[in-house]
């Protein structure tokens, strides 16, 4: 029997994989076995009622998907009493992804979604702050620690900051976030792009510009993990292009904690639940015990060419 | 504009929903149907074709050489067979996805994830319905017909095309016991006003106790007209691109009225059926 | 008869489609024809002897490949002698890239390459600046218009500068690079990525990190070429996934002038070629005279979505 | 280390060096040559099958459902058939690239981009020759054999595999002329030592006048010792990973001795034959 639970950023997980903020949602149930995920992550939630943004919201790329959904939202009131019930029969932990467009109203919805039933929360800071020209607050340091100083007194649960990958200094950001007070890190958001459609000279998306997720960001995603995990010494989440276990494990062997599945579960349902025995079968077949062992062991030995060429001999 | 009183409907009451399932389909057939469709049949697993009328499934379509096509397609299913465990989908061949089922030969297999959605609900007391569609529409109406048949009801299908040529599945409609009547642009049959008028006549007749439309905004357009002044319940079929097809990421929504306001709903897991006077111009 | 030429950055391009640095050399003569460019832009040159970085070099990642070939360069003296000559011969304007790591090496390498039969200097400012703690020059816009201004007084030729995608502000850093005096941005370079083997839990790369290019960063650059038009008034070169004319389209219509093509070359050799062939075909085919027109010509019409569902019935 | 003075060898003169281009080719035969090797014959254009042993080409695979394999697969030439406008490929299933060559079937065809790189070079001489392999390291050097024995040198083969079932192209090598002997390791014949004896064996014999190896790191360092001890002319083909093929991206590059220098050199345009004794060890 392989161990799969992790300590992550203040609660326990039974294992490493949970869905990421915005491709999850109770309707799931109905298809999969939710009570298998090692934590649950819902929608982001914001103070008031949001629309989100013009159709087309979603424009599938190579290898990826692009979304500009725009974080459509009933507000946190509705969200307390509606949402959070749902997910009180699952032995799952509950992460609650948040967002706002001020220091202060982010320190605001923190408090009021520190219910009981949710077991940790998730501050989607790669939104836009209005305080700061609608940069998102974790395109840079100052804005990221100023924020999380606010946050972290704001509740005494467990503090997860989802990082923008859009930054040009990831490891300074999070370092601020660690130094304002999270608990771990979620690397991270999605990466802004566009495409057009060339029929029709249009964006492809209504907003124009939007995220780009799925395999097509793996790369630039597991090298910024990599980068936060030796930045700081708080657990770091990976989140982006995880399809399968194989690249869930990239991420735990570069140092991550635990993983987040996203756009895959719109392609195959059942991903994160195939990602979980996938990466159960990893460690039985190294004679991994325990996964959290398998976090951070990225080799440092150069490559030895003569060895790999000489295997196909 | 006045608010119809409408008979409350019942959902579609002889099928059982099966549990959405993800699943490998093996192709039975995938031939042409006109120079612009294809009808594919698959043998699916115990249960899965209990499906309704009116819901989809999301196809994952085959990769061609590179990169595309990425999320699943949503496709309605045209004919449920539930004793010989298959299900088919009459699909136009219209881009990378649609592209790449058309080249599949019987004995491939394609990864299915439904069935998903909400079906049609017929009236509760066995009134006559008429069904208006157009393209794509037929292919998501088609069902209705025999399982309305089953329940009692009397059906008339006004089938709209380009040209008469372009008429899909009047035969498949008239064997399942509806009367058909088809417009055409061609002919000069289609415009809105004739419809229109064809279902005053229809409920002159009393053949019009219930009104379903799918596949274009400007039928749809017609029905709620008719629908608000001849106060008959109806439902309109949507389509809006999807990425989970189960209501997780919002990128399906469209509008719709609700009392006074306009309120954003998904097409996916709201729908793909709503009721027709709530529906939004598109 | 389509009017493929376009005017770029002090020079004219018979037209718009051209290598990227790096992934062309004069050895695909034997290949294609390479008289049908719109220009040749050679491998990125040092002021001395580099040997690069240690194997593996390159990765194949879904949708891209990773690569830290790390400029091997036989220095600008061998390069003045022996491989600018090479390309007298075609009537085909030749760009040169360069580095250096330091403003003023740079500015030194500039002078010596700016000889009889260069077209203008591409300076791939996207390199490690050992003045500025080993960040690039383009990561910010302080040391981009640095390293610009001692550049444009080091030579009479165009001088093309190319962006680095890792900077979080670009369109901040195009500014810059245009304020400092260059005549068209080439945008961008590669984006920091890595992968890892499950099986030996090393990083695919020998030197951990690499540079992603090819299909899966097509969206991000492609945005990134968008800000990029929309903040300057110089000619913006688009590079960064161009596989087939269809992307290189995507980057004319979003407002580039030219398009630069890299890794698409490795898996197909002429795909510049049918880029081009691609681009006069489309101009055919939507009326347009001259594939400058092109340029910029992103509807800002909204979707209308009743049109496009309709088409379909 | 003294440097052994080496008869100056001549490119493989028979054969005309054909333009690199890149086609699709149709597949003749695809089939297993044991469990782990597929030989792959395709039918090629004009000109393009008059490659020189010690080319390769860079074949693109066909993708598997998703996104990889993105990089064309280096492979050598392994049969030559210039009348028949053939070609063939012994190709281990190793990975992604390989394994969706191995489901081709005959009729589907398949795109290469070659013949790349330069071939061995033959003694001007008409000396005999030997040629020592171990696993893919065959496939490069089947051509060579049969080039050899036309240009009028004796050819002598040692392969080496794991066991004497994996030998692979014994009948393939001596049909074309060579005299074959194999040595494996289930066998303990395989022991570079003895590797070297036979090699000195064959020079007592008068059948050592160049040395030609591919495959083995280990195989490469005991000819490189033979060579230099006996004065011996000889080629090494080497591997290394490539994305271009054609010497533009500097990927694939291997270290070599340049007088008291150490180079990198591109395996793919540069090599993948390199003179023996240049060659650093892997
Ligand atoms: C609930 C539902 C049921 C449908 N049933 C049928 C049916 O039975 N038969 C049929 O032929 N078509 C049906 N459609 C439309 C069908 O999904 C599209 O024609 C198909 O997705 C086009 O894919 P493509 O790859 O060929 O085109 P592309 O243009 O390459 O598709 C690009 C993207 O746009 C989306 N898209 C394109 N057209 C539509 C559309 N009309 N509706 C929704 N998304 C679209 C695709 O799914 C994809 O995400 C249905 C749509 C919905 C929402
Ligand atoms: C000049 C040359 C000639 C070759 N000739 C043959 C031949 O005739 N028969 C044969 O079976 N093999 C040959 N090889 C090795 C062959 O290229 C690899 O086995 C093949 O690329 C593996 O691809 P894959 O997708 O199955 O493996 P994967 O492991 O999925 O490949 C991943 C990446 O590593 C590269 N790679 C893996 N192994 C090798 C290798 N040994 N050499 C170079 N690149 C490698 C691949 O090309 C790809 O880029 C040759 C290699 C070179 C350089
Ligand atoms: C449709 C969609 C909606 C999303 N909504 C949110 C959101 O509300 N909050 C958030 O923090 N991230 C959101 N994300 C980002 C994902 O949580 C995740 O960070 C990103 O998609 C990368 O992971 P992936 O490649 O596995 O999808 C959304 C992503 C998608 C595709
Ligand atoms: C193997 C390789 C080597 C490269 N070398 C250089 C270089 O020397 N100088 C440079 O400015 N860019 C270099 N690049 C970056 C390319 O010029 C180009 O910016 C990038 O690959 C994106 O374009 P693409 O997706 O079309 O490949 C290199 C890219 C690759 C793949
Ligand atoms: S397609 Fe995701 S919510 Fe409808
Ligand atoms: S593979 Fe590109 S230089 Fe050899």
């Amino acid at each position: 029997m392989v161990d799969l639970s992790v300590d992550c950023g203040g609660i326990r997980l039974a294992n490493p994989v949970m869905p990421a903020s915005g491709t999850f949602a109770s309707e799931l149930a109905e298809i999969i076995a939710l009570k298998r995920l090692g934590a649950f992550v819902t929608k982001t939630v914001t103070p008031g009622k949001r629309q989100g943004n013009p159709t087309p919201r979603v424009s599938e790329v190579p290898g990826g998907m692009l979304n500009s959904i725009g974080i459509p939202s009933k507000g946190v009131d509705a969200f307390v009493a509606e949402t959070i019930p749902l997910y009180a029969n699952f032995d799952v932990p509950l992460v609650v992804s948040i967002s706002a467009d001020t220091p202060d109203g982010f320190a605001d919805i923190c408090r009021r979604v520190s219910v009981p039933g949710v077991a940790a929360v998730e501050v989607n800071i790669s939104c836009p702050n209005i305080e700061d020209d609608g940069r998102a607050f974790a395109m840079r340091p100052e804005t990221t620690l100023a924020v999380m100083r606010k946050l972290r007194q704001a509740t005494d649960l467990p503090l997860w900051a989802k990082l923008t990958p859009n930054t040009g200094e990831m490891p300074a950001v999070a370092e601020a976030a660690a130094a304002g007070g999270a608990d771990a890190l979620v690397v991270a958001n999605t990466i802004l792009a566009m495409s057009v459609d060339i029929r029709t000279r249009r964006a492809s998306l209504g907003r124009v510009m939007g995220g780009l997720s799925g395999p097509a960001v793996k790369p630039i995603i597991l090298r910024m993990a990599y980068q936060c995990v030796r930045a700081v010494d708080i657990p770091v989440i990976g989140c982006g292009g995880i399809m399968t276990a194989a690249d869930a494990l990239e991420y735990l062997i570069v140092g991550c904690r635990a993983v987040q599945v996203g756009t895959a579960t719109f392609v195959h349902p059942g991903a994160m639940l195939t990602v979980i025995d996938g990466l159960e079968d990893y460690c039985r077949q190294n004679g991994i015990e325990r996964i959290a062992d398998l976090t951070g062991t990225l080799s440092a030995e150069a490559h030895d060419a003569s060895l790999e060429w000489e295997a196909i001999a | 504009m006045q608010a119809a009183t409408l008979p409350t409907p019942a959902p579609t009451p002889s099928l059982v929903a099966p549990r959405a399932g993800e699943f490998d389909a093996r192709i039975l057939a995938n031939d042409p149907v006109n120079a612009e469709y294809r009808l594919m049949t698959v043998a699916v697993p115990d249960g899965s074709a209990n499906a309704r009328p009116g819901q989809f499934f999301q196809i994952l379509c085959p990769h061609s050489g590179a990169l595309q096509p990425f999320f699943r397609r949503p496709m309605s299913i045209y004919r449920i067979e539930p004793e010989a465990g298959r299900l088919s989908f009459l699909y136009k061949v219209t881009g990378t996805g649609t592209r790449t089922m058309a080249e599949l030969d019987p004995g491939a297999s394609i990864n299915l994830f439904g069935p998903l959605g909400n079906g049609f609900s017929l009236p509760k007391d066995g009134a006559p319905i008429a069904l208006l569609g157009r393209g794509v529409g037929l292919a998501t109406m088609a069902p209705l017909v025999s399982h309305a048949r089953e329940a009692g009801h009397a059906v008339t299908a006004i089938l709209s095309a380009r040209t008469p040529e372009l008429v899909m599945s009047k035969d498949e409609f008239l064997e399942a016991g509806a009367r058909v009547m088809t417009v055409t642009d061609s002919e000069g049959t289609s415009a809105v006003e004739n419809v229109e008028n064809m279902l005053h006549a229809l409920h002159g007749e009393g053949r019009l106790g219930a009104l379903y439309v799918c596949g274009s905004n400007r039928l749809m357009l017609a029905a709620q007209r008719v629908s608000r002044r001849l106060g008959v319940f109806g439902e309109a079929a949507l389509e809006q691109q999807m990425a989970c097809g189960v209501g997780m990421c919002f990128c399906c929504v469209r509008p719709f009225r609700q009392g006074d306001e306009i309120v954003h709903r998904r097409v996916c897991s709201e729908g793909p059926v709503f009721p027709l006077l709530e529906a939004l111009e598109w």
